[in-house]
């Protein structure tokens, strides 16, 4: 099957490349752009391992072809922080022994960064069923939990200094 | 997982869109939120040698809610649902619901549309739909035309859609009917073994109106006219309400699968229904 | 630079050594996705091979055509058998003394079995070049029930096997038959049972599931044709192993392999196996001179790879009126698929089950153990437990229920009643394990207390009078469960595999600037090793951990060791990084005696020093030492610091823990709500104990998962139905309860920190809390035994067969 | 999987048999049937599309007749390869009850699925052969009685 010119913008560049319509987004990243801090675990978009931002919204990039994301603003883990820095969520994630082999974890912080984004200041629960779309073997999701709650905290402190 | 090589197509309005459908017939397929079809597609369980991706249209996007009718355009996604503060308004049932559909990722890319067009039984929304007696407006090369919701699902993924057509928008009456969305399942992001969406108006302490209708508990969505008017006309106690699950029972034909076998499904399935109803009449 | 600290206790706080809840260093590169596992790996001109796979369980093949494949543009090569039988490469030896087709050879005996290895430019390709591969199947009746296995009339499995009436472990009594394995004195507990006032007899059925870590297997493998030599990279959990096994199956010299696990997502005992996709890996680098990934897909990985459990127990367990268990009789039939390819040491076909008396003083036992061949997937690993102790301590924590029913005593009670007291460690059990210590009864009435046993009890009984009232149809549960681990496999006079005895090793290397590198022979998954193995080297060596750099998974740097599975690493490789910085400390104070000018004798070791007895304004620090050990002549001692251990744990090591799960069941739809769950472990000496907590969690959803719902499932016709993540159950964060964990501290007494190993308690301990939460909410109408997992379904079958539907 | 109906013919039982052995019957009547051609009086082959939504499967495989209890029922058994999307293995029991012009056509049926379709459509299978069976029966009623007519 031919090709087609697939333009996007991946962690604020600009990235024009040919692929097939077919290729799924994870893939685009991973082996076309080296983007693999996203995984696939699943396959069939129970897991979240895939997880990046697609025009504001948390999508699964192994359920998503290239050719939907064509004009898109995708944002990878690798685009959260500045290189070399961890951002709050990334050492709250640390902090609170929210990861174990790390396989999942980039999926997780990219989809608590939006879930934040729209829920600043979530309750346990809120959280819990704003993470649902995430699979985690290692931790069980109690520190991950708690690693989300203490970023939201320490993020609406920072906000509250701010004004 | 891989999927198999398409043409891939992104229209920016319904009439290419049905061009294409015409020109590759049984080949080509509609795309909305595709997170029914790609992981299909993946499993190679699908062929669609054309995809046709609807996320161009603009005419399939939007909720507008006048004149007491919600119109919701195919390509709302459940998170649209859930977050519309007039359709929270205006039928709080559909957050109910959406918010039970998948998981948050999914939620965003998944369509209202893509979720009553498909025609799989364990979708959500066919039975709301039936339930709020909607009309799906579908769009095909010789215009455009109506059908119910409660006589769209023929059998799994067998719908009154044709296959040049195009389901583009969904429409049903506002009202202030007690609500509830009720569903058991495994886990997050699995379907239904049984859920039930009711709605029941009251007016003095007795039931005026009661709309019944059930999920996965069949090859396709059951609006059960009898278990409605079981509850009219009573004050839904509870020897309405044991007659009302009664009456949608005896319309469910569930089918064994992981979730359990056939005697269960009927079992748990008149539990969500009486829960559905008790908690509609409670905000009725 | 030197501490000038003078208070030890300060010094000590910055080394971040044992007990200190240090951060892990591994998370700086995970959290910002740079994280490096097998996937990621990408070389030039890197080719990927994937598999044909069978639809059929039992199947001959009476054809394959690869024409259509081949002529895909980008097909490189397609494997079957027949390509790989010149090389002797059709069939592998398995890990369990048997061995196992790589490709299909004239028959399949199991749904997802690997038929021909498609060899392509990239995975897309590949994808379309399997569907095209042509193979003509002729179908050949199925057996899945390994309880129909040995019937006189069951279908040949094994046709290569025709005749031998022998194996790997011993006599095969029938031709699905694999081995016999036993312990303990039958005789003996037949007469115990026979004169014994109450005995209880139940089949407790330990269902078929699957480790399913977050990332598949996979492998990539490149021959570089020039040097001969091999470079593997895989999701090894024993890189070493896989080398030697590589080794021998190639012909290749092991000097020429070089296999190396980088980031592992997860293993959970996933990763221990040998799968085809490995060898087809390697032949295909070899045959196109390029190298080639492998990597599964979830539906590949959850029907093919190593499935966990499948143990059909069936006990007896006898007491005196007073509830003093006098003896336990159990009998399994053990289902393990296609081939046997089990990851057991060497002489326990059948793992620790064995220790299957548990937490009691059981004085007369025995166990038998039938592997059976069925035409399910091959496997039978360790799914986050040490070789089937999960399996053991299910077992017995359900005859304990059962026998508490017949006995009409409380099963707290009479788990007390039983247990090993304190004193009789070390304590030899029935079934031939010196426990090596414990001190049951303190951790358990600690737990007891904690919930408050006697308050949830009330309540319970509440419920079930508001429940005949018809006030309620929730019941309450209360799961109860004590377990006894043996982990730290193992002693090398008993434990190997495939011939390599199971010590491991730490190898220390101090730079001159009191900085160092220990490379181990271990791997982690998650488990956190490049923090805790340098708190252990910190504690014993006085360089910070923040100054320690660990490395695993590189066979050409590491020592050899047997790999990180089986909670081994900290009792096996733990110990060797004690005894590899003893050796350090030893030569230091030899330095450090030299430099003060006094007697080794007349130094003392102070946190991260050599103090001289008597006058603490003398040291000499490790920083200091480290750098004369480079720039000084000493004499009698070679210049550097650096020391390899090679430990041989002298015996296994024995964590338990008490575990209480309460739960809320609602009898008519069969859901329930996990209300409290209570986990005290006690895994001896606490390294770090906030990674202890986090595999505590860990550990315990993946019970929650096989209690709860997960499983393989076959159909009649040996259909995986459960091979994607919609119907095998991995619980998200919705579905997982809040745990509180607790302790306490029993060390080891040889070991040489006194650390036991906890990765795999929980699951241990686990699993028998929830299924006994749920037995226990119905114990009151009459059950006594339900088989997992409690999934919706059975759960509500399990109140449907009481007839607590009819009331409703 | 089981499944078992009754329907009435408008047509003799002498018809209805007839029609039950007659290729261009079953193939009008088969949905999906591309294919059916008589190799003999009991063995036939079949192409099949088994369509369930995007899931398009093409099946041929063969069918045995055994037409020992003729006029009064017959049995048929047959297997069939999907490709990609599986297998199926299965048999039907059919008897036949005169009621004057009126037939009585009891089935019971059984059926194998092996493969993806298995693994991957199992809660979607059993509603799907009902239908279909119901429409080969609703179509061969319609055939039959109207060619009686």
């Amino acid at each position: 099957m031919s090709k087609m010119q697939i333009k996007l913008t991946v962690n604020g560049r600009e990235r024009e490349l040919l692929a097939e319509p077919r290729e799924l987004l994870i893939h685009l990243l991973r082996e076309e752009l080296n983007l693999t801090g996203p995984h696939i675990g699943c396959d069939t978009s129970h897991c979240g391992a895939c997880t990046v931002e697609m025009d504001g919204k948390s999508v699964k990039s192994c359920t998503v072809f290239a050719a939907q994301a064509n004009g898109a603003e995708v944002t990878t883990i690798e685009g959260l922080a500045e290189p070399g820095s961890l951002n709050v969520l990334q050492s709250a994630f640390r902090e609170h022994h929210g990861l174990q082999c790390g396989f999942c974890t980039p999926g997780m912080i990219t989809r608590a960064h939006r879930l934040l984004q729209e829920n600043p200041d979530p309750s346990e629960e809120e959280v819990r069923f704003g993470m649902a779309g995430n699979l985690c073997r290692c931790t069980g999701y109690q520190n991950i939990v708690k690693s989300i709650l203490a970023a939201a905290t320490e993020l609406n402190a920072a906000k509250e200094a701010a004004e | 997982m891989i999927p198999g090589a398409f043409e891939y197509y992104r229209p920016r309005g319904v009439e290419d869109a049905i061009a294409i459908l015409q020109q590759h017939g049984d080949d080509a397929r509609v795309m909305a939120g595709g997170h029914s079809l790609i992981p299909m597609m993946k499993l190679r369980m699908a062929d669609v040698p054309h995809l046709i991706d609807l996320q161009d249209i603009a005419s399939l996007k939007g909720i507008t809610v006048s004149a007491g009718q919600v119109t919701l355009g195919a390509m709302v996604t459940q998170h649209e649902l859930i977050n519309s503060a007039e359709l929270r308004e205006a039928a709080p049932v559909l957050r109910e619901t959406a918010l039970q559909i998948a998981d948050p990722q999914v939620r965003y890319c998944g369509t209202i549309g893509g979720n009553v067009a498909n025609g799989d039984p364990g979708n959500d929304m066919p039975a709301l739909m039936q339930c709020l007696d909607a009309e799906f407006t579908l769009v095909g090369p010789n215009g455009s035309r109506a059908i119910k919701a409660r006589e769209f699902y023929e059998a799994a993924y067998m719908t009154g859609r044709e296959d040049d057509e195009i389901l583009t928008a969904i429409r049903f009456d506002v009202s202030g009917a007690g609500y509830a969305y009720e569903k058991q399942k495994r886990k997050i992001g699995d379907y239904a073994t049984a859920a039930a969406a009711v709605l029941l108006t009251r007016e003095n302490g007795m039931c005026t109106g009661a709309s019944v209708a059930l999920t996965n508990l069949s090859d396709v969505p059951v609006w059960s006219q009898a278990a409605g008017a079981a509850l009219e006309g009573t004050d839904c106690n509870d020897a309405a309400i044991k007659a009302a699950v009664k009456a949608a029972l005896a319309e469910a034909d569930p089918t064994e699968d992981n979730r359990g076998p056939v005697a269960f499904k009927l079992h748990v399935a008149g539990i969500i229904i009486e829960r559905a109803i008790r908690t509609a009449w409670q905000r009725a | 630079m030197n501490d000038l600290t003078p208070d030890s206790a300060a010094r000590a706080a910055k080394l971040k050594g044992l007990g200190c809840s240090r951060k892990r260093v591994e998370d700086v590169r995970f959290t910002q996705g740079k994280g490096n596992y097998v996937d990621d790996i990408k070389l030039p001109d890197m080719l990927f091979g994937d598999f044909v796979r069978s639809p059929y369980a039992h199947a001959r093949i009476k054809s394959i055509n690869i024409d259509a494949a081949m002529a895909l543009p980008g097909v490189i090569a397609v494997l079957t058998a027949k390509d790989l039988e010149p090389l002797g490469l059709h069939w592998m030896p398995t890990l369990a003394g048997d061995k196992q087709m790589v490709l299909a050879d004239g028959k399949v005996l199991f749904q997802g079995q690997e038929v021909a290895f498609v060899i392509a430019e990239d995975r897309y390709i590949n994808a379309d070049a399997i569907e095209l591969v042509e193979v003509e199947y002729e179908e050949l009746p199925v057996l899945t029930d390994a309880n129909k296995a040995m019937d006189a009339d069951a279908v040949v499995l094994r046709e290569d096997l025709a005749g031998q009436t022998s194996g790997a472990h011993g006599e095969r009594r029938h031709h699905n038959h694999i081995f016999r394995w036993e312990a303990g004195d039958e005789a003996a507990t037949n007469e115990v049972l026979e004169a014994a006032d109450v005995v209880v007899e139940e089949t407790v059925y330990y269902h078929r599931t699957h480790p399913c870590p977050l990332e598949t297997c996979g492998s990539v493998a490149s021959m570089d044709k020039t040097t001969g030599k091999l470079t593997l990279w895989g999701t090894f959990q024993a890189p070493h192993v896989v080398r030697t096994v590589a080794s021998l199956i190639s012909g290749i010299e092991e000097h020429n392999i070089r296999v190396i696990s980088p980031d592992i997502g997860g293993g959970f005992g996933n990763k221990v196996g040998v799968y085809p996709g490995y060898v087809c890996s390697i032949v295909a680098s070899i045959v196109t001179g390029r190298p080639v990934k492998w990597v599964e897909d979830r539906m590949d990985n959850l029907m093919a790879t190593a499935f966990a459990r499948d143990y059909w127990m069936k006990g007896k367990i006898s007491a005196t009126k007073e509830g003093k268990i006098t003896g336990l009789h159990c009998h399994v039939v053990a289902d393990h698929g296609a081939f046997d390819a089990c990851a057991d040491p060497t002489k326990f076909p059948a793992g620790f089950m064995s220790i299957c008396t548990g937490s009691y003083d059981i004085p007369t036992a025995w166990l038998g153990v039938d592997g059976v061949y069925t035409n399910k997937a091959p496997g039978g690993v360790s799914y986050r437990c040490s070789f089937r102790v999960t399996e053991a301590a299910y077992f017995i924590e359900r005859m304990i229920e059962v026998l508490a029913i017949e006995l009409g005593m409380d099963a707290a009670e009479l788990r007390a009643k039983n247990f090993i007291a304190k004193d009789q460690f070390p304590y030899e059990s029935a079934l031939g394990w010196e426990y090596d210590s414990g001190d049951y009864h303190t951790a358990w009435t600690k737990a007891l207390k904690a919930v408050g046993y006697d308050d949830l009890r009330a309540e319970q009984a509440e419920r079930i009078e508001a429940f005949k009232r018809g006030e309620t149809r929730k019941l309450l549960g209360i799961g109860l469960s004590h377990f006894t681990e043996i982990v730290g496999a193992g002693p090398v006079k008993n434990c190997d595999i495939l011939g390599m005895g199971m010590f491991d090793s730490c190898e220390i290397r101090i730079h001159p600037t009191g900085s160092a590198v220990a490379r181990f022979g271990t791997i982690s998954q998650g488990q956190g090793h490049a923090t805790t193995f340098a708190q252990i080297l910190a504690s014993e060596i006085g360089i910070a951990a923040d100054s320690i750099t660990v490395e695993e998974g590189d066979t050409d740097t590491a020592p050899y060791g047997l790999g990180t599975y089986g909670s081994r690493t900290t009792p096996v490789a733990g110990a060797a990084a004690a005894m590899a910085g003893r050796k350090i400390r030893a030569k230091a104070q030899m330095i450090a005696a030299y430099l003060l000018e006094v007697h080794d004798g007349d130094l003392e070791w102070d946190v991260d020093r050599f103090v001289v007895k008597g006058a603490p304004e003398q040291f000499k620090t490790m920083t200091e030492i480290a750098y004369a050990s480079y720039n000084q002549a000493i004499p009698g001692l070679e210049p550097g610091l650096e020391a390899v251990s090679y430990y041989d744990p002298p015996n296994m090591t024995y964590p338990f823990g008490a575990y209480i799960c309460v739960m809320e069941i609602d009898v008519d739809t069969g859901t329930h709500e996990i209300r409290q769950f209570y986990a005290l472990d006690d895994c001896g000496t606490r390294i770090n104990p906030m990674i202890i907590e986090g595999q505590i969690h860990g550990g315990l959803t993946e019970a929650l998962a096989i209690a709860m719902g997960q499983e393989i499932a076959y159909d009649d016709i040996g259909n995986v139905k459960t091979g994607t993540l919609m119907d095998f159950f991995l619980p998200t964060a919705w579905e997982t309860p809040t745990y509180t964990t607790d302790f306490t501290e029993t060390p080891s007494p040889h070991h040489p920190i006194g650390a036991k190993g906890v990765g795999e308690s929980p699951n241990v301990g686990g699993v028998p809390a929830f299924s006994n939460a749920v037995h226990d909410a119905f114990r009151p109408f009459g059950l006594k035994q339900a088989h997992m997992p409690h999934d919706h379904w059975r759960v509500w079958k399990i109140a449907n067969d009481l007839g607590l539907h009819t009331q409703g | 999987m089981e499944l078992s109906d009754e329907i009435e013919i408008n047509a003799p039982q002498e018809l209805v048999y007839q029609a039950l052995n007659d290729p261009e019957i079953l193939r009008q009547c088969i949905p999906g049937c591309e294919e059916l051609i008589k190799h003999s009086d009991t063995e036939l082959e079949a192409i099949v599309v088994l369509k369930i939504g995007p899931v398009k499967a093409r099946f041929s495989g063969n069918v045995t007749l055994d037409t020992a209890g003729a006029p009064d029922g017959f049995s048929l058994s047959g297997q069939g390869n999907g490709g990609k999307a599986g297998h199926a293995k299965g048999g039907a029991d059919v008897t036949l009850e005169n009621k004057g012009d009126v037939t009585v056509l009891r089935y019971t049926a059984k059926a194998e699925i092996g493969g993806k379709l298995a693994q991957l459509g199992s809660r979607l299978i059993a509603g799907t052969a009902k239908r279909l069976a119901a429409k080969f029966f609703k179509k061969f009623a319609d055939i039959v009685g109207t060619v009686d007519a």
